[in-house]
């Protein structure tokens, strides 16, 4: 089972020396951008919510990023990959929890090793099973194994704490170097400093011989059988190397959060780094990275500004997978061609115009959505409610006028931005050839 | 010195129909030989179960006097014998250049690595860049191999092919769907890649056939009718009857031009 | 200025509806303190937050309140998410000098959190499971026809509390009685409870205990009903949202319910009876989270106290308070933060508008008070070893 | 003059990059056999495909005066073109008879069959010894006429088939010759497409040759035979 | 015996349940090669279109119109959303589906709200249908049992007495060639598409009273589902429904069976104590891993024997 985007893995091929030498450089540039913005975020955003937000960004891109190791890389359909880092957590839970009292000493600093040990462990566990398979029997039996781990979880209450699940204190022993992991600032950075470091190691991983052949038994497992490569041992060797990463998500969710819970093995956290994935785009590198900002977006900021968030990531999720099968990074990439040929101001006029109209029907929704949740789900005290400022009474006319009125508009402009971007585009495309000829 | 490739009494069934009934072949090392047959005579499902993708119902197929009948298709490519599809087979994600790489990866001792760095590999990319060069596909060298023309990719499915090394080579209807000069390309292609190299071939243009052909195997309804020279087998009765026979009486003069 | 209390309990889900109906009762408390100004100044508001059952879910939204600077979380159902929000609390108090939380619990009773795990920010309103237990099998003890009881309770904490703290009273008051099963199934997931009401038929039991609570009860005593079983239940919860209707009139004289509280009992203060009225009015739902009460009088007492909202001084103002409740004269107990009220065991019985005034979910049957015992009579001793800031 | 039942004009087709079809003119009259000739690979398949609306392309293909270019396959099929695949397409998990049931169709401008399976088990004995047989065990042979009869379960007017008489044994292929000229006498009308020039030239009234995407050649059977540059060149190696 | 009996009945009552449910997905996955993750969404929309309009107009209607308004809701989705997703492939498809899930459960929240709603069983077919000595059978669960095997009788007739089943069968294989032969291969995935989400709608209406009816009904029954069909083997009817019967007795009387590992032991005089080692493990009791018993079955099978019981290919 192929995924079916229509991009390329960027083959990321290292070319005449010199080229691989300029290549490299960027890349030392781009890595180094990265921590420099992962250093300075906090301080722009300073305030808890935005350090939670962030640190669980952190947590959620490793995770999304050795998803993509199965599902991008290796085409590798899982539903069940929680349980890597679900378990892992649980490992490295219990270890802090010894580390706390008194059996030994770790640096916490280095927990989330211990989970990605953890992770791995069961990846060799687990993974031996599942990757007999491909496909869509692949894909099932991650289903089948997540959901039995699941439901074993509140079985087996020593090691899963059962229904209350297992906390932790992160703050143990004496602080080294006044850090003590107690303020969640701290906690940021440990998660930043792992993540760039997990993003640079998985990076690294897909300009390998077993990166590149893991594509290979993506795009033709057959074929790769012919030159040389037993398919079930890349997919189980890959399967571990992610069950690792996964772990080390799961050890830094531990101290993130201070307590492990059957949840944390479950389909809902699966789903959701598929979802992730998927939206960023799981045919190019850093596509998981876009979707998982988005999706903790989504899960944290947006849930606490509506309740209707699970509605529009579901109503974003779906879309994408219609209009935009690639992801985000793959209207990203689209865009590279014409940056180079330095034609992109051609797209400009078209692209602000369908970005109002965007606009315009997400506004649209977005009212529609809230007076209708207004109403169906917390009308108990009132109909009253307020969005972005304006007080308005859900029950009344007015409101519901007004949307009405925005997605007539929003609708008409939408057909035309549509067709405006679409000549903009063939008119460039037809250029960028023209002039390559 | 034993046979580069030795097929004895094997037998293939798919449920009931028996498809292989019972072949015998021996092909010399650096012998270029040519296996012909009907449509549906089983010259693919030879070329399977020499190649590992199906077992053997019976029978012993040897490569350098190890037997291989029943091994899984890495094994025993890693034996040295490498092979083409019929149906292009190739990595279309990836591009032209990183198909062929992928093809040199193991028999280079890399393996499962992922502690090389494959930018650093100086060995993998020269060898993919002179198998490149040779099938004369540089100018697409990073092209996503998708998106190639049908006869740039029967090339690249023969790049990849050879690209690893292997000493027993088979090639599934290398030019089907050519058109002529492209045929003519490929034939001379086929040439120079597999000097020295023990060659297999199934192929439908008798063009191409008595071009290359050291010996020709005739195969009808899953056994060996005839085995000899371009000459013998064109002048063999039986194969007039059975395969060449049945098309057009110029076909002799075709093939005899 | 307004004092904010954030609720943290399920909002959605199996248990939805029960966490709703909760929800309604602060807030309708907190309304009528406020009208009638109880804490002298500041006004009360009780902020939903939905946490699905889930512990870690909880902790988030812990956070996620204290960032918006709410002091006060109020949380019940299950003492898994409980002990979860204990824990974090005294944490993040911990590390958050000058910020406090206070936790009050309104149903969680797993003991632990007010013996081995007793925390000085945690304050029960509830009584603990094992006051729950020691009334019900005393009053349980005095039936000669129990003969075999059946034990059924959720695979959680609090569940395998019950489970234990009933043999072993049982073994200590009936030595006769006999334990015909012990199960326990998982929390808030299952669906169809007919395989384990055939099993209860089957045992022969005439008595069945449970600790289940909302939907794991009303489906529960619904399968019984189909099945036949004519055991009488003694529940913890049979009054939460959805059980009354499942029980109906088959449930009558057969289901009987240990709590702090009897809507039905001669002897309720008259705010009782306007409390019920208003909130039926203003909900049409039935009032029975009494600790709602409780807590919001303790707590409004506490801030008219110190003149202050700050938790610190709250805290130290509720260790040993005393106060009236709807159920009479209330302590919470300083030694563990427990509350000491009085127990109350009713029979659920058709209602006749006199001695049974309040029915449930409109289905004209309701509690029957049939004991009360006097809150020195319902306590219990503590290992409690409180650990008090200075 | 008998009226033109297929006309096709101007017929462009690609795969991906691979220009196929670059403007081929083909027609076929009520009742007659017509032969499309040439090298593997040149485009004859493609043709077919794009007839029955398998393969999008630019260009006119009218079937009784009706532009059929990129209606449904189904539709087309209902309008009465049968086409028989050159890779036996045969449903290896069905039956033979159940293979033959699918392929039944009722032909709108007709009131009675114009032949049932019993004709077809007549036509192929073999096929009513395997009837309830898995079709995808079935040998190349069979297979092939499995392909033809379940077509003409559809009772066409027009079929076009591409290679019939790949892997056949020589007698069989003899035999489908003769088949066809039945069909032919019955009022079907045939756009065969061959490699084996010999049955062709024998059964057809008209022959095409086509050569990089174009028709290279149109006339009798007889004139083809007399023209060799172009046999040398469009057809033989 | 009694307690046999009855364990039976119920154990069958839910497995037919259980394949009406599954019977859906099996027809849609063997057909369209498509794995409807929302398929357990359409078996809620049924149930809360049923408790909308039993609240009407009544029970029987809602018996009717219920599932019609799935099958308009299944034939839209395949018309507006999978046809689109289609050319992307099998992945895309099952992406969308798996989307779609989320949508509907919170479309199902916005119309009813977030708590379990009040969907009761008609007064006509509460209370027992008889007794099996002193236990009672309720009539609902035999009404449950009739429907669910007119349903598989009315599906039998129309896949072998109409052309529909080969259509399905050749075109997973061979779409084009099923065309060529005048087949409307579009309009038949749409019918499939629509057909299997009113099975599992009707299984909604007659499953959501007998449970319950709230938001998570869908993600609750919608793995065991999936468990139903590979177990059975993808796309075979006659395997979903042994699964169905199977995982509906697995669970019915594993809930019974109170020995564990521990007691087996103590057969052989081995004696486990809490301090043995792994003591919780052989402690387990039946009745509590009753809940993973379907998993381990599914995970077992796919190990051993990944065609299911009576599948025909992998996946
Ligand atoms: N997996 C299979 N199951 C059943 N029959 C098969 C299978 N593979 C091939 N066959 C049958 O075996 C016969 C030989 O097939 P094969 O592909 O070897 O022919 P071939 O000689 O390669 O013909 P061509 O020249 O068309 O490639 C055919 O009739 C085919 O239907
Ligand atoms: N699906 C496809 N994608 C890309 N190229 C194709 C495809 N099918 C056919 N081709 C190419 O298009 C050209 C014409 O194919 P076609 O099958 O029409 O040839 P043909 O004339 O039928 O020859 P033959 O049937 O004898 O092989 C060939 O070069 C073939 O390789
Ligand atoms: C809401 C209450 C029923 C919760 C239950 N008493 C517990 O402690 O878990
Ligand atoms: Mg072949
Ligand atoms: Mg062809």
């Amino acid at each position: 089972m192929k995924t079916s985007t229509p991009h390329p893995y960027e083959p990321a091929s290292a070319h005449l020396p010199s080229r691989s030498r300029r290549r490299s450089l960027a890349r030392c540039a781009i890595w180094g951008l990265t921590a420099l913005v992962m250093l300075v975020l906090p301080l722009c955003f300073p305030g808890r919510f935005a350090t939670a937000l962030l640190s669980q960004m952190g947590i959620m891109i490793i995770f999304a990023l050795s998803y993509n190791m199965l599902l991008g890389q290796t085409g590798m359909l899982s539903f069940g990959h929680a349980i890597y880092s679900g378990l892992g957590a649980f490992v490295a839970v219990h270890v802090l929890n010894r580390i706390g009292a008194g059996d030994f000493a770790w640096p916490v600093s280095l927990l989330p090793l211990v989970g990605g040990l953890g992770g791995a462990f069961f990846g060799v566990v687990f993974g031996y099973v599942t990757t007999r398979k491909s496909g869509t029997t692949f894909a099932m039996i991650t289903l089948g194994i997540g959901e039995m781990v699941y439901a074993s979880a509140l079985m087996f209450p020593d090691f899963f704490g059962g229904e209350g699940g297992i906390s932790t204190n992160r703050v143990v022993g004496h602080a080294v170097l006044g850090i003590s992991y107690g303020p969640a600032r701290q906690v940021y950075y440990l998660i930043a400093v792992w993540c760039l470091l997990s993003m640079i190691a998985m990076y690294a991983w897909t300009q390998t011989p077993l990166g590149r052949i893991a594509n290979a038994v993506r795009d033709n497992p057959e074929r790769a059988e012919f030159i040389g490569y037993d398919t079930q041992r890349v997919r189980y060797l890959v399967m571990i190397l992610s069950a690792f990463f996964a772990g080390i998500a799961g050890g830094l969710s531990v101290i993130n959060f201070e307590i492990v819970t059957s949840e944390n093995v479950g389909a809902v956290q699966s789903g959701g780094v598929l979802l992730a994935t998927f939206i960023g785009g799981s045919g190019v590198f850093f596509g998981p990275v876009i979707g998982a900002v988005l999706f903790v977006l989504f899960a944290l900021a947006l849930s606490s500004l509506t309740h209707a968030w699970l509605l529009y990531l579901g109503l974003f999720f779906v879309l994408m997978v219609m209009f935009v099968p690639g992801g985000i990074a793959s209207l990203i990439i689209k865009q590279a061609p014409l940056i180079a040929a330095r034609k992109i101001d051609r797209m400009v006029p078209s692209y602000s115009i369908a970005l109002g109209a965007g606009l315009v029907v997400l506004a649209a929704l977005i009212l529609t959505v809230e007076i209708v949740y207004k109403l169906q789900m917390d009308s108990d005290n009132g109909t009253g409610m307020t969005l972005a400022g304006f007080a308005f009474d859900a029950a009344s006319f007015k409101p519901w006028a007004v949307a009405a009125a925005l997605w007539v508009v929003g609708g008409l402009c939408a057909r035309t931005a549509i067709s405006r971007v679409r000549r903009a585009w063939d008119a460039v495309q037809t250029d960028i050839a023209g002039g390559g000829a | 010195m034993t046979a580069a490739l030795e097929l004895c009494a094997v037998r293939k069934q798919f449920g009931a129909t028996e498809i292989i009934r019972g072949i015998d072949l021996s092909i010399p090392k650096g012998e270029r030989h040519a296996l012909i047959g009907p449509n549906g005579a089983g010259k693919s499902t030879t070329f399977n179960l020499i190649s590992g993708r199906s077992t053997p119902s019976s029978g012993s197929v040897k490569l350098n006097g190890v037997e291989i009948g029943g091994l899984p298709p890495y094994a025993v490519n890693r034996l040295g014998l490498s092979r083409s599809f019929q149906i292009t087979n190739i990595f279309h994600r990836l591009s032209v250049f990183e198909n062929l790489r992928c093809a040199v990866l193991w028999s280079l001792g890399y393996r499962y690595s992922f502690w090389h760095r494959l930018a650093a590999l100086r060995d993998a990319r020269e060898r993919a860049d002179a198998v490149l060069e040779r099938i004369g596909l540089q100018r697409v060298r990073d092209t996503q191999a998708g998106l190639l023309t049908y006869a740039e990719q029967r090339a690249l499915e023969i790049g990849i092919t050879i690209a690893s090394g292997a000493d027993v080579i088979l090639l599934d209807e290398p030019t089907a769907g050519m058109s002529r000069s492209e045929t003519d390309h490929a034939v001379e292609l086929i040439r120079t890649v597999t000097e020295g190299k023990t060659l297999v071939m199934v192929e439908h243009d008798m063009g191409v056939v008595f071009d290359l052909a050291d010996r020709i195997s005739v195969l009808v309804y899953g056994e060996i009718i005839a085995t000899g020279t371009p000459d013998a087998i064109r002048n063999d009765s039986t194969v007039q009857e059975a395969y060449l026979g049945t098309t057009l009486d110029t076909d002799q003069a075709g093939g005899a031009h | 200025e307004t004092v904010k209390i954030a609720f943290i309990d399920p909002l959605s889900g199996l248990m939805g509806s029960l966490g709703a109906n909760e929800l309604k009762s602060w807030q309708y408390i907190a309304d009528v303190a406020n009208q009638q100004d109880w804490t002298g100044g500041p006004k009360l508001e009780v902020v939903g937050f939905d946490n699905n059952l889930s512990p870690q879910q909880s902790l988030t939204l812990l956070n996620e309140a204290a960032d918006q600077g709410i002091r006060y979380i109020v949380q019940g159902n299950g003492s898994s998410v409980g002990m979860a929000l204990e824990d974090a609390v005294s944490r993040y108090n911990e590390r958050n000098p000058g910020k406090e939380l206070i936790y009050l619990n309104y149903a969680a009773v797993d003991p632990a959190m007010t013996n081995a795990k007793c925390d000085y920010w945690h304050f029960a309103f509830d009584a603990n499971s094992d006051m729950k237990m020691e009334a019900l099998t005393t009053f349980l003890a005095k039936d000669p026809h129990v003969k075999k009881v059946y034990l059924i309770n959720q695979d959680y904490s609090f569940g395998h509390d019950v489970s234990a703290k009933a043999q072993e009273a049982l073994k200590r008051k009936r030595a006769d009685i006999e334990i015909v099963g012990d199960d326990f199934h998982p929390l808030a997931k299952v669906k169809d409870f007919s395989p384990y009401a055939s099993k209860i038929k089957a045992s022969g039991a005439d008595t069945v205990i449970t600790g289940n609570w909302g939907s794991d009860l009303a489906l529960l005593v619904k399968a019984s009903k189909d099945a036949g079983v004519t055991a009488n239940y003694y529940t913890y919860y049979a009054p939460t949202t959805g059980v009354p209707t499942a029980m109906g009139a088959a449930g009558a004289e057969h289901v009987k319910y240990i709590g702090y509280f009897g809507p039905n009992t001669p002897g309720n203060p008259p705010q009782a009876a306007q409390i019920f009225d208003g909130f039926k009015k203003k909900y049409n739902d039935d009032f029975y989270v009494m600790a709602s009460y409780t807590a919001i009088a303790m707590l409004s007492q506490a801030i008219k106290q110190t003149h202050s909202a700050d938790p610190v001084k709250v805290a130290h103002a509720l260790e040993g308070m005393k106060t009236q409740s709807l159920n009479g004269t209330v302590e919470m107990r300083a030694a563990d933060h427990q509350l000491q009220q009085p127990l109350v065991i009713s029979t659920w019985v058709k209602a006749d508008g006199k001695d049974i005034k309040y029915d449930q979910e409109g289905t004209g049957y309701g509690w029957r008070t049939d004991a009360v015992l006097p809150a020195a009579a319902a306590s219990l001793p503590t290992t409690c070893q409180m650990k008090r800031p200075q | 003059m008998t009226p033109t039942l297929l006309a096709v004009q101007g017929l462009h087709a690609y795969y991906g990059k691979s220009h196929i079809l670059q403007g081929v003119d083909v027609h076929v009259d009520e009742g007659e056999i017509v032969t499309l000739l040439g090298r593997n690979g040149v485009g004859r398949s493609t043709m077919a495909k794009t007839i029955v609306g398998m393969v999008k392309a630019s260009g006119s293909v009218r079937f009784r005066d009706e532009e059929i270019l990129g209606r449904r396959t189904f539709e087309i099929a209902q309008l009465g073109i049968g086409y028989v695949p050159e890779n036996r397409d045969i449903f290896p998990a069905l039956t033979v008879r159940e293979n033959l049931l699918l392929g039944a169709k009722r032909n709108p401008r007709r009131a009675t069959l114009r032949w049932t399976a019993a004709d077809m088990y007549a036509m192929f004995p073999r096929l009513k010894e395997r009837e309830h047989t898995p079709a995808g065990v079935l040998s190349g042979g069979e297979q092939q006429m499995l392909t033809l009869c379940r077509t003409l379960m559809g009772d066409p007017d027009l079929i076009l088939i591409d290679e019939p008489t790949e892997g056949l044994a020589p007698k069989i292929v003899t035999l489908v010759g003769e088949y066809l000229q039945a069909l032919k006498a019955r009022g079907v009308s045939v756009l065969l497409i061959e490699q084996k020039l010999a049955i062709a030239l024998d059964i057809s009234q008209r022959v095409y040759v086509m050569g990089h995407g174009h028709i290279v050649f149109e006339g009798t059977p007889a004139e083809l035979k007399g023209n060799a540059q172009i046999r040398k060149e469009w057809l033989e190696v | 015996m009694e307690f046999f009996t009855i364990s039976l009945l119920n154990g069958i009552s839910y497995g037919l349940l259980l394949f009406l449910l599954s019977s859906g997905l099996t027809l849609i996955f063997s057909m369209m090669g498509v794995l409807n993750f929302a398929h357990a969404s359409f078996y809620m929309l049924g149930a809360y279109f049923a408790y909308a309009i039993a609240g009407k107009i009544g029970f029987w209607p809602a018996l009717v119109i219920a599932p019609c308004l799935v099958v308009c809701v299944g034939a839209l989705v395949e018309r507006f959303g999978l046809r689109t997703v289609h050319k992307y492939g099998h992945v895309a498809e099952l992406l969308f589906t798996f989307g779609l899930a989320y949508l509907i459960e919170e479309a199902v929240k916005l119309a009813w709200g977030q708590a379990v709603v009040p969907y009761r069983i008609p007064p006509e077919l509460d209370g027992p249908l008889f007794h099996v000595f002193t236990s009672t059978f309720p009539k609902y669960r035999a009404f449950m049992m009739l429907v669910s095997v007119l349903m598989l009788g009315a599906m039998y007739v129309t896949l072998t007495r109409t052309r529909i089943g080969l259509v399905i069968q050749a075109a997973l294989t061979h779409p084009q060639m099923v065309e060529a032969l005048g087949h409307n291969v579009q309009r038949v995935f749409m019918l499939v598409f629509a057909g299997g989400a009113a099975l599992a709608g009707l299984a909604g209406v007659i499953g959501g009273n007998a449970f319950v009816t709230a938001p998570s009904m869908a993600s609750s029954v919608g793995t065991i589902v999936f468990v139903v069909v590979v177990v059975g083997g993808m796309g075979s009817l006659g395997g979903a429904f042994i699964a169905s019967l199977l995982i509906g007795l697995l669970q019915t009387f594993a809930v019974a069976i109170d020995a564990s590992l521990a007691d087996l032991f103590a057969r052989f005089g081995v004696h486990v104590t809490s301090t043995t080692l792994l003591s919780s493990v052989w402690k387990l009791s039946v009745s509590q891993i009753a809940p993973v018993l379907p998993y381990l079955l599914m995970v077992v099978m796919l190990i051993v024997r990944p065609r299911g019981l009576m599948g025909t290919r992998e996946g």
